[in-house]
């Protein structure tokens, strides 16, 4: 099996490092956006081939979808002039590249050989997580702070970009064809999204996957202009944005004065509360993945 | 198996370095959040590798690489909003 | 007792404050010194003021002082008195009057001065003060010789208080004059003898005498001459202890220097156009004398020595006359002077040549006596040139009083009485005082016998008779050159110092050359933050690879 | 009762200006009757304080407060009789300066801040010369230059901030290198208590790099305010400053702290033996000696009034480092006199200088002439400073230089007692020409028909008797040290009796 | 620990209230939050002084599973500097005239940026502090960009740099946890050894931290950012953002890191350090902008940080960390004041350069009094807190002979801070016409601005049981 898999990894990793050059090197921005989308699309092909099937799921949604819609979005609202590479190449840079690569690969290497993880700690606690699925434990239950802490993150970025006062997203005129998609797609998105969150307390799957996937269709269903701009007017939203977090928090507080611990779910309720938690962190994430895309709705405008 | 991690920890590597190329020699905001994003996912490359070292994955790398890519989605739009927002400025 | 010995000094400075307030008080300072005669009379016992300086101690312990003092108060006295008149009119003359205090008070002070301390509190009080009078008339003359003076008075200052440590130190801190017979280093004894030289004027320290002396104010020379110049030959008497192996080996040097001296100094006066400027000039060679006595003194050091007594003597002597001279000369190129002022005038000035039957014989007499004692005997030929020497000088001076009568103004009237009458008791003391001073009177009734007269009185006549031909010949020259070298040399000093050349540091940042490098390197990492960060990210790394 | 004095007295010396300046911060600058009652409680009650601790430590009573602060060095303000010297010489002039200054500022602006900083000063000067160890001393002398600093640059000309940069550029230099040679012997031997005969003597077998290098450093750093040779330079350009500051901080207060500094370094930290083991000193009085030569032919050479006066200033506060760098008892008092003395005097000739200038506009020497007609009293006030200046008798100025010189043949430096001549000389030199011409010389304009003011009616008012009057008190002050120096409460007394502690076998 | 876990969910908690609710008067919740918050951190503090370091594995997992807070007495010290400073600069925002076009935004950034600075101190998880210096860049940054147009291009650089760093230091991370198979700093520090990849993995961390941290020569970012950002949002920055990856990098060096490889990078560091203290200075000497200034003096004083740092784990002598630490404190305290004053001050004459302080003294004495005395303990002038970090700097270096250049180095750095501070402060003596009237109004902002610099030097005054803390620390 060794061989044919070997260069199967082989040309994976070869295609991702020239897709990944191409990218940096590549004269038009636009085709840089185009490559790096390529480029999300491959590396989802990776995590899969990596065996992780749920990081495949979040790159293609978050990596490749969102990211892409960002940068094309953006490329949209910049000047074309600025859309130059560098005229020059640095030898200089790329020496110091070359050695620093040789560096660091000499450093990388040899962790193939050393399998000190947490595995065995994490298959241990597995039974007292409340899932079945142990990605979705580490996420939700053992480093549940780091969750938390990320949706905080999102917020942030909502935040900052809120004040950043700019207009909403500059579509010139809907697309005819995602017009006409649109109004399939937008519901679709929604059950997979569902089905993922559901799914992610035993598989791959969860939070974030369905919250990526939710956002993609409330995009599309926002450039159709099916729903109307999100604004911070609107209490709904607001609530939608800090749910996730703020229900967490909440949880963590009542653990930490109720309970045992900060985070430390009673085992009873230890299933139910991740999920309600996953659940509201799914409408949060979806709704600033969305926002944070299309931009925020100046209330004067 | 190993000579296969190997290389994707290299790959890994590479693409976490050629992201700090591009991020160093291009000028461009988009670009340099697109070489972020390059250099972001060598990470996860590494670190996804690391966790198939052993027979069953590791989850906790996967819950770390799950966790990174939204901080790397919603550093990359506060990031590009930024860059139109400074681009248009300049007009 | 309510007098005592610290009231001396003060009883000047509380004339002084009265005037400050009541100006016409000026006409009653001649009382000020007067109380001292008081003191001398009733003779209270030394007193030690511990809260003073350190070592503060008042007194009379010896004859020189107790002469000195008497002349002192005498002189500053009359010449107060004087003064009074002829300042009357002076636009400022409280100022001259607060200088003549304050230089009253100091020389008082250094009389009765027990302890080196306050001797050094008088000396200085009184000469600094002095300069107020040398440099009291307006113009150009009186400022540098003030100049002059004030120079070598510092000068003079910084010896003595050099002299002062180095002499404190060598006796073991010990702060009375009784106290300091211990030997005296070598640099000890030059600092005081040419800081009180400075003072009392003798060659070669006169420079400043001959310049100062014309320009001040006749009351003023005659204080000066009289009372200041003894204030420096007291001082090296006081500070200077006799018979130790410096002293000793000192004494023919310094006699030959005032031997030399008196001489010279009546030939340099002899050359001289003012009368003023001739009196200084024997004032110089009559300091010499007194050296003289001082270095007899310090060979034998006795005690007892008649040595002590002769320098009290003729140091009275020559303040009485000198004085009389100088406010007679004063008062000659002012007023018109009929005879019988004339011959008042001459008695003093032949007094100091050794006149019979006045105090210049008695002291003379003595000095003989005394060098014939010691081991200068072989110049006492010398002394009677000396003499002569001196009438010659004193004749000149006369001589050119008279001339200065011819300049003065037809208004001018006679003497005003006060004036007269104080120069009157002065120009008489040479014969009144052996009358009253045991002393004297001992040594005038010694010089009565033939020999003794004859050798008194034949250099007083030939002084005559060389006058008579010399004006018949009208010799004259000019000897200004070297009065004037003492007024170059003052001002060169003053220039010199002002631009002697001193380094300065100072550091100044040049930058602005330096600018455009600056701006360059700031715009550049304005621009290229991320590139250069990234850079040098890089390179940090890297290097620090290389580290381990 | 009386511990809990001995322990708060010498906090309520320090806060005693403390206070009243922090209030006085706080006021509008309309409200100057307030201001000056503030200043003048401060003031008097300061002296008395004061005069409670002099008698205290005369009878041998213990002052000492302290709190903690670092590791090792507490924060400690003890009245002993050395700093008790310092002390008196302060709240005495600071009374002197505050009407001074009262009559000086009238009407100008800024008020508030200037008595506000001006009393910080003040503070931090008495606080210095309590500190009872190192580390206080030190944080009380930094604080010195901070609150100094706004009152160089009061005017808030160009030329005063320019001569404000060149202070700090000084003495923040000076006080870094005073903090690393403090922070080094701290390093060494801890921070004790000062202590007569000082305390590294066991040191200097094991440490003696160390020990040089802290006396060089302190040496520097403190000789940047006692305006020692090289790093003389701030003093002459801080005369821009209003006078009362000219002469409280830069006759007295902070070039006295650095003197001051160095007493304490020579005979509290390192101790005669340990220095002359060191054989530190010779450079110290080489150096000394320089300043006061070259101190006075710079002054020589100056025009102004005030720069004169302040190379004058560089050349006379050299005398007290050389005094102590002779290490001898007799040279020791002489330093320790020469502390009060210096002060008395100069600030007596600052108040005139503030006078000429502040009354008739006066700065230049030249412009001088005929002053002694027009300013009697100031101008016999500046005759008795300079005189003093230059060691006539019976001025205080005389029983220093006695001392000193006595000290110099008694520590067998007789070269020493040279260099004491050459500047008496020298400052004869630039002190006579301006009495000569205050006193003698015609005045260019006659003083009736002076633009600047018509002849008073009075002598006692030739100008506003705040000014007048503190400067004939300082004036009489430094005759009375000098003529009564043999009294019990002289400032000869209270040195002697500091030397009798300090040199006790 | 409880203590300290309200300290951090409070402002979390208020900031979401404030977005959610957008009450009208939202400065008074937030000035209440930042008290709270205040009260729980010195509680916290408390807890540790009677009680020692504590420890709480979050969901109460296992040690190499959960994510592990510990309470030690560096942390709860920063806690409340965090809660102080924070408390202040919410206090001048809702005072300041200055600030009112910000502040519906502002309220929630801060609160958001408080809770994850106490989240960062409190971990001792090398993930976990990845994410929340995700947070407080992004906080950063979006704050920084309140100031509008002028303060994007800076914003972007921060922000891109910021996550660059984010990045490399990552990737040291995992290498780390490849290599050894966890995360928490206390079972890393069993487990190191001076190999390749752990000296890689270091290397990376700390290029990414310094970088955050803007220590020499990664510091070009600061500037810009921190003087284009708005007044109090400069003040959070250079007070306190700053020093999070400083606390990280000396964790990991200190306790992670094998003595082989600390030793020889401590001397890195502490070069670096110095020269941190020398450009940086020299720089602020330069700068014809107040603000700048300031945020150079910044950049120099980080230097005093990272020398404390090198020399500390050069000379391997812990009594270093309580100077390390102080000078953390001191320079927030410091800085704060110094950034509210300046900002304050160029608010209120609208322009950015130095000579536009002519005759402030008059116009607005607090607050360059404010500035001067800030200045004073940056200088290190006694008895501030700065001093007292300076002194127990300087000591080691001067016992031995051998390490004098670096007191030479102490030396020059302190000339320069002073020569800038005094910059400042000299301007504002010069003569002006302002008139004395002309800025009545903002009194409260300006003594706010002094408030923090009265605390830096009364920290000297509590500098015993301050030291006291460290020493608990470090035995």
């Amino acid at each position: 099996m060794a061989a044919s898999e070997l260069i199967l990894d082989l040309i994976l990793c070869l295609v991702l490092l020239s897709l990944a050059v191409a990218v940096v090197e590549v004269k038009r921005l636009y085709d840089s956006i185009i490559l790096f989308i390529a480029f999300g699309l491959i590396l989802s092909i990776t995590w899969a081939r990596l065996g992780a099937p749920d990081l495949a799921l979040a790159e293609a949604a978050i990596g490749a979808g969102i990211t892409g819609v960002l940068l094309m979005a953006a490329y949209a609202n910049l000047a074309p002039k600025k859309h130059l590479q560098n005229s020059h190449r640095s030898w200089l840079a790329v020496g110091f590249s070359l050695a620093a690569m040789v560096w660091l690969v000499l450093s990388l290497i040899p962790l193939a050989d050393s399998p000190e993880s947490l595995v065995a700690v994490a298959e241990q606690a597995m039974a007292d997580s409340g899932v079945t699925h142990p990605v979705t434990a580490v996420l939700l239950n053992f480093r549940a702070w780091d969750t938390l802490l990320e949706l905080v993150v999102l917020l942030l970025a909502l935040l900052g970009m809120q004040q950043l006062r700019l207009p909403s997203l500059k579509i010139a005129y809907p697309w005819p064809l995602l017009n006409a998609w649109g109004r399939y797609l937008a519901p679709l998105t929604i059950v997979i999204g569902g089905y993922l969150l559901w799914r992610g307390s035993s598989g791959p799957g969860g939070a974030f996957q369905s919250g990526a996937l939710l956002a993609a269709g409330l995009i599309v269903l926002r450039l159709n202009h099916v729903i109307p701009g999100l604004s911070w007017q609107h209490a709904w939203l607001r609530c939608s944005v800090l749910c996730g977090a703020g229900f967490f928090l909440i949880i963590a507080c009542l653990t930490a004065w109720l309970g045992q611990g900060w985070l430390d779910y009673p085992a009873s309720y230890s299933a139910s509360l991740i999920f309600i938690i996953e659940f509201l962190a799914t409408i949060s994430i979806a709704v600033t993945l969305a926002w944070l895309v299309t931009g925020q709705q100046e209330a004067a405008s | 198996m190993t000579l296969s991690l190997q290389l994707f920890l290299a790959s890994g590597g590479i693409l976490w370095l050629t992201g700090l190329y591009g991020l160093w020699r291009n000028s461009d905001p988009i670009r340099r959040i697109i070489s972020l994003n390059i250099m972001g996912s060598g990470v996860f490359l590494v670190m996804v590798t690391l966790a198939r070292r052993e027979t069953s994955t590791d989850p906790v790398l996967h819950a770390l690489v799950v966790t990174g890519l939204v901080v790397a989605v919603s550093a990359t739009a506060f990031a590009l909003r930024l860059a139109v927002a400074s681009q248009q400025e300049k007009r | 007792m309510m007098l005592d010995w610290w009231h001396i000094p003060l009883i000047p400075l509380l004339f002084w404050l009265l005037m400050m307030r009541w100006p016409s008080v000026s006409n009653w300072i001649w009382l000020a010194p007067l109380p001292g005669l008081f003191l001398l009379w009733y003779g209270p016992a030394n007193i030690e003021l511990p809260m003073l300086w350190p070592g503060a101690a008042l007194g009379i312990d010896s004859p020189v002082n107790h002469y000195f003092l008497i002349l002192s108060i005498v002189l500053w006295s009359i010449a107060s008195l004087f003064a009074s008149v002829t300042q009357r009119n002076d636009v400022h003359r409280l100022r001259f009057w607060s200088f003549w205090l304050w230089s009253m008070t100091g020389n008082l002070l250094l009389v009765i001065a027990l302890d080196p301390a306050s001797f050094y509190v008088g000396f200085t009080l009184m000469s600094l003060a002095a300069y107020g009078l040398v440099a009291h008339q307006p113009g150009s003359l009186p400022r540098q010789a003030g100049r002059l003076y004030l120079q070598l008075a510092v000068l003079g200052e910084m010896l003595i208080y050099a002299g002062l440590i180095l002499r404190v130190h060598e006796t073991g801190g010990l702060l009375s004059f009784s106290d300091w017979q211990q030997p005296i280093g070598w640099l000890t004894a030059i600092c005081l003898l040419t800081g009180f030289g400075l003072k009392a004027g003798f060659w070669p320290l006169h420079l400043w005498l001959p310049l100062a002396h014309p320009v001040a104010p006749a009351a003023a020379s005659a204080v000066l001459s009289g009372a200041m110049l003894k204030a420096g030959i007291l001082g090296i008497w006081q500070f200077i202890p006799a018979d130790t192996p410096t002293t000793v080996a000192l004494g023919p040097v310094v006699f030959f220097i005032g031997l030399f001296g008196a001489f010279y100094a009546v030939v340099a006066g002899l050359l001289q156009q003012q009368a003023k400027t001739v009196l200084a000039f024997s004032s110089v060679s009559q300091m010499g004398y007194l050296l003289m006595i001082i270095a007899m003194f310090w060979m034998t050091g006795d005690a007892t020595s008649s040595l002590i007594i002769l320098l009290a003597m003729y140091g009275l002597h020559h303040a009485v006359a000198k004085a009389a001279l100088f406010m007679g000369a004063g008062l000659a190129s002012s007023r018109r002077l009929s005879l019988w002022h004339w011959g008042l005038m001459t008695l003093p000035a032949l007094a100091l040549a050794g006149l019979p039957l006045t105090t210049g014989a008695s002291v003379k007499y003595l000095f003989k006596d005394a060098v014939s004692d010691s081991m200068f005997a072989l110049s006492l030929p010398l002394l009677s040139i000396g003499s002569m020497a001196t009438a010659l000088l004193l004749i000149r001076t006369l001589l050119l009083m008279k001339q200065s009568q011819q300049n003065i103004s037809k208004k001018a009237g006679a003497p005003e009485a006060v004036a007269l009458s104080s120069w009157l008791v002065l120009s008489l003391a040479p014969i009144v005082i052996p009358l009253m001073v045991d002393e004297f009177l001992l040594q005038l009734t010694q010089t009565l016998q033939l020999q003794a007269l004859t050798g008194l009185l034949w250099p007083i006549i030939l002084a005559i008779v060389i006058s008579a031909v010399a004006s018949k010949l009208s010799l004259k020259t000019s000897f200004k050159a070297k009065l004037f070298a003492g007024r170059w040399l003052s001002l060169r000093l003053r220039y010199f110092l002002i631009h002697f050349p001193v380094p300065q540091w100072v550091i100044r940042l040049k930058l602005d050359g330096w600018r455009h490098v600056e701006r360059t390197i700031n715009k550049f990492s304005s621009v290229g933050t991320l590139p250069i960060t990234i850079g040098l990210t890089f390179l940090m790394m890297l290097s620090w690879t290389m580290l381990f | 009762m009386m511990t809990d004095i001995q322990t708060i007295l010498p906090v309520a010396i320090v806060l005693s200006s403390l206070i009243p300046g922090l209030l006085i911060f706080s006021l509008k600058e309309s409200q100057h009757r307030l201001r000056i009652t503030l200043n003048l409680a401060g003031v008097f009650s300061k002296l008395l304080l004061v005069g409670w601790m002099l008698h205290g430590v005369s009878q041998g009573q213990q002052f000492s407060f302290n709190i903690t602060f670092l590791p090792g060095a507490d924060l400690i303000l003890q009245g002993d009789a050395l700093s008790l010297q310092f002390v008196a010489l302060s709240s005495v002039l600071w009374l002197a300066t505050t009407i001074y200054a009262i009559g000086y500022l009238e009407g100008s602006a800024f008020r508030s801040r200037f008595f506000g900083y001006f009393s910080l000063c003040v503070s931090a000067t008495v606080g210095l010369a309590l500190a009872g160890n190192l580390v206080t001393f030190l944080v009380f002398y930094e604080l010195l230059t901070l609150a100094t600093f706004p009152l160089v640059v009061h005017r808030g000309t160009d030329a005063a901030i320019r001569a404000g940069k060149v202070y700090l550029a000084y003495t923040v230099s000076g006080g870094v290198l005073v903090l690393m040679g403090v922070a080094l012997l701290h390093a060494l031997a801890g921070t004790p208590d000062f202590i007569p005969g000082g305390y590294l003597s066991p040191l200097v077998d094991q440490h003696q790099a160390g020990l040089t290098l802290a006396f060089v450093l302190m040496v520097l750093g403190l000789g940047v305010k006692a305006a020692l040779l090289p790093v003389h330079g701030w003093l002459p350009q801080a005369m821009v400053a209003p006078a009362p500051v000219s002469a409280l901080l830069h006759a007295v207060a902070v070039v006295k702290a650095g003197a001051f500094g160095i007493i304490r370094l020579v005979y509290d930290v390192y101790g005669i033996e340990t220095l002359s083991l060191l054989q530190l000193t010779e450079g110290l009085m080489i150096l000394a000696a320089a300043t006061i030569i070259y101190g006075s032919i710079r002054a020589l050479q100056q025009t102004e009034i005030k720069k004169r006066l302040a190379y004058s200033t560089v050349s006379q506060v050299s005398y007290i480092t050389l005094g102590v760098a002779m290490l001898g008892p007799i040279a020791a008092i002489g330093a320790l006199v020469h502390l009060v003395h210096q002060g008395l005097m100069k600030i007596t000739l600052f108040f005139c200088a503030g006078n000429f200038a502040e009354t008739l506009n006066i700065h230049h020497i030249r412009e001088m002439n005929g002053l002694g007609q027009r300013m009697p009293l100031t101008m016999a006030a500046f005759t008795i400073g300079a005189l003093g200046m230059i060691g006539v008798p019976p001025i205080a100025g005389f029983i220093s230089k006695w001392y000193l010189g006595l000290g110099a043949l008694e520590t067998g430096q007789s070269w020493i007692l040279w260099v004491f001549v050459c500047s008496g000389l020298l400052n004869a030199a630039y002190f006579l020409p301006l009495l000569y011409r205050g006193w003698f010389a015609k005045p260019a304009v006659e003083w009736a028909a002076h633009p600047q003011a018509k002849r008073p009616a009075s002598v006692w008012n030739e100008t506003h008797w705040m000014l007048l009057w503190p400067t004939l008190f300082t004036a009489l002050l430094a005759i009375v040290t000098g003529i009564l120096a043999g009294s019990d409460f002289s400032p000869l007394a209270w040195a002697q009796l500091i030397v009798a502690r300090e040199f006790a076998p | 620990m409880n203590a300290a876990l309200v300290s951090m969910v409070v402002p979390f908690f208020a900031a979401m209230l404030v977005l959610m609710w957008r009450p009208q008067q939202q400065s008074w919740l937030v000035i209440v939050a930042s008290i709270v918050s205040l009260l729980a951190a010195m509680m916290a503090l408390l807890s540790v002084i009677d009680s020692g370091p504590q420890s709480l594995n979050l969901g109460g997992w296992e040690s190499p599973l959960a994510i592990r807070f510990q309470l030690m007495p560096v942390n709860a010290l920063l806690i409340v500097t965090t809660a102080v400073i924070h408390l202040i600069v919410v206090c001048f925002a809702a005072s300041s005239h200055h600030c009112q076009s910000i502040k519906q935004a502002f309220w929630p950034l801060a609160l958001l940026l408080h809770g994850s600075l106490v989240a960062l101190w409190l971990s001792m998880d090398l993930f976990n502090w990845y994410v929340t210096l995700e947070l407080l860049g992004l906080a950063a940054v979006s704050l920084v960009t309140l100031a509008g147009h002028k303060a994007l291009r800076a914003a972007l650089d921060y922000l891109l740099l910021s996550l660059f760093a984010s990045l490399t230091y990552l990737l040291g991370v995992v290498m780390l946890y490849g290599q050894y198979g966890t995360l928490d700093i206390a079972l890393l520090a069993t487990l190191t050894e001076a190999d390749r990849v752990t000296q890689t993995a270091l290397l990376l961390i700390s290029a990414g931290l310094m970088l955050k941290a803007a220590l020499w020569p990664l510091h070009l970012w600061l500037p810009a950012a921190h003087s284009s950002a708005p007044t109090p949002v400069s003040a959070l920055l250079s007070a306190l953002v700053v020093k999070a990856p400083l606390f990280i990098l000396w964790l990991l060096w200190s306790r992670v890191a094998p003595s082989e490889l600390a030793v020889p990078m401590g001397f890195w560091l502490a070069l670096l350090g110095g020269g941190a203290l020398m450009i940086g200075g020299w720089s602020a000497c330069r700068t014809p902008h107040l603000k700048t200034l300031v945020a150079y003096s910044t950049v120099a004083q980080l230097g005093y940080g990272l020398l404390a740092l090198g020399l500390l784990l050069h000379w391997q002598l812990n009594d270093l960390q309580a100077a390390l630490w102080l000078f953390v404190v001191a320079h927030a305290l410091a800085k704060t004041s110094m950034f509210l004053a300046a900002g304050e001050i160029q608010a209120s004459t609208g322009k950015k350069r130095l000579n536009s302080l002519r005759g402030m003294t008059l116009t607005m004495p607090v607050a360059l009094f404010a500035f001067a005395v800030a200045g004073g303990s940056l200088i290190g002038l006694p008895p501030s807190g700065g001093f007292i970090a300076k002194w127990l700097l300087i000591q080691p270096m001067l016992i031995e002979p051998a390490h004098w250049p670096w007191a030479l180095l102490v030396i020059i750095a302190t000339l320069l801070s002073a020569a800038y501070v005094f910059r400042v402060v000299s301007q504002g003596f010069r003569q002006s016409s302002v008139s004395a009237t002309a800025t009545e109004h903002g009194k409260s902002a300006q003594w706010l601005a002094l408030l923090p610099a009265i605390l830096v030097w009364l920290m000297a005054l509590f500098s015993e049981p301050l030291l006291q803390l460290m020493d608990v620390f470090s035995a």
